[in-house]
């Protein structure tokens, strides 16, 4: 299982804080987790997350290469938009 | 004396303040910012959103780094999460040393820091023409990247 | 809100500061500082002098100045004369703003001009070799001069 | 009657903080007074004042030109040396 976590306007955008996935066929990559979150969490979701100030944490250390992401059982990945303050 | 905090429920800061400064004998200043939500016009509540594995390690890098930079005998550093309503603190820290400027120094780094550069999103829920609420994600202001920029030298 | 004080009396900043940011309801935040008396090696006492006609007035100007340069909802500033001890508050400056970054420099501001361009003189009971004690009177640190400075650009 | 103040190091090099004297002769200018101090205060009292760092307040007022003071009866004069912080 992989546990996917949105947070800010991703959150909006996703329609819920968090999904869970069950990956059949091993481990994720990039490409294979923007077509999860099209097909199976919101159509658009996979676009708000290409914005580049999207940021990828990936059990809780901030990924310098987001797009080199592999995602195995038991991972947790976040999707963090800019941070807001004010 | 560190004490680095995520609090989920309303809290006094004046509660904070006192023992910290207790804690810190001999100093010779104690600097303290406590911001508070706002009572902007149809403002009726602010939500900090954080994500656990990130922010709080996140504010104790921010306090390892004001230690590094300023030569402090203590820092607190105190945010909140979750809903507040409007008068209600957000945030409170507060630096103790041996001469002012350090003090004083340490609270603007580390504010301007949790202010634009540590992982929280903050929502806004204000009030509608039509007499309902809506929730608005807040971007930080200009001036917050600008007082950011100037640790960067 | 606005409180100016000369003290001759022992004071706990916290018994200030709370009734201050209730006094600004609606502020965004409150930056305050509080000087105490260093536990130096040696020094057992710190006495302030200071001249009626000329220190009040000056707190007050000082003030004016303050309000006039930042966005201030309120301002608190509190000195001690007379003699005080080691671990004593000496001086509180607390200044309540919408926004953070006129909170923080208003009493950046007013302690940088407390410090080197009010009406104090201050001197140092210290212990001698002899085992007796004697008073030192204190100048200015160069970083004071230097702290002041910044402000007259 | 004219009022005397001695702030700070002036203070310890009068030995006292302030000094009353009456002036039997009229108004009293910055030479009279200078005098006075050496005289009837502390000799070197009037070289510790010529400092050129030390202010002199009338009343209350800093003078911006202290060697044009004119003391008359109910006055009150202080000086003032640099303050000191830290």
């Amino acid at each position: 299982m992989i546990r996917i976590v949105y947070l800010g306007r991703l959150a909006d955008a996703a329609g819920k804080s968090e999904s869970q996935f069950v990956s059949s066929s091993g481990d994720l990559d990039w490409p294979d987790i923007l077509a999860l979150l099209d097909d199976h969490v919101r159509e658009g979701l996979a676009d708000a997350v290409r914005d580049e100030r999207v940021k990828v944490a990936l059990n809780g250390e901030v990924l310098a290469d987001r797009e080199g992401l592999i995602a195995r059982h038991g991972d947790e990945i976040a999707f963090l938009p800019p941070v807001s303050g004010g | 004396m560190r004490d680095i905090r995520l609090l989920t429920q309303m809290f006094i800061p004046g509660t904070l303040i006192g023992p910290f400064t207790q804690a810190n004998p001999g100093l010779g200043g104690v600097c303290t910012f406590v911001g508070e939500v706002r009572q902007d016009q149809g403002v009726e509540a602010l939500e900090l959103t954080h994500y656990e594995p990130l922010t709080l390690p996140g504010m104790h890098s921010l306090a390892d780094r004001a230690f590094a930079r300023f030569s402090l005998m203590g820092l607190l550093m105190v945010h909140r999460v979750g809903v507040m309503r409007p008068g209600e603190p957000i945030v409170c820290v507060s630096a103790a040393a041996l001469h002012r400027r350090d003090a004083i120094d340490a609270v603007d780094f580390c504010m301007d820091h949790l202010k634009s550069a540590a992982w929280f999103w903050k929502r806004e829920k204000r009030a509608t023409q039509n007499g309902e609420s809506q929730w608005h994600w807040i971007e930080p202001r200009e001036q917050d990247h600008s007082d950011l920029a100037r640790w960067h030298s």
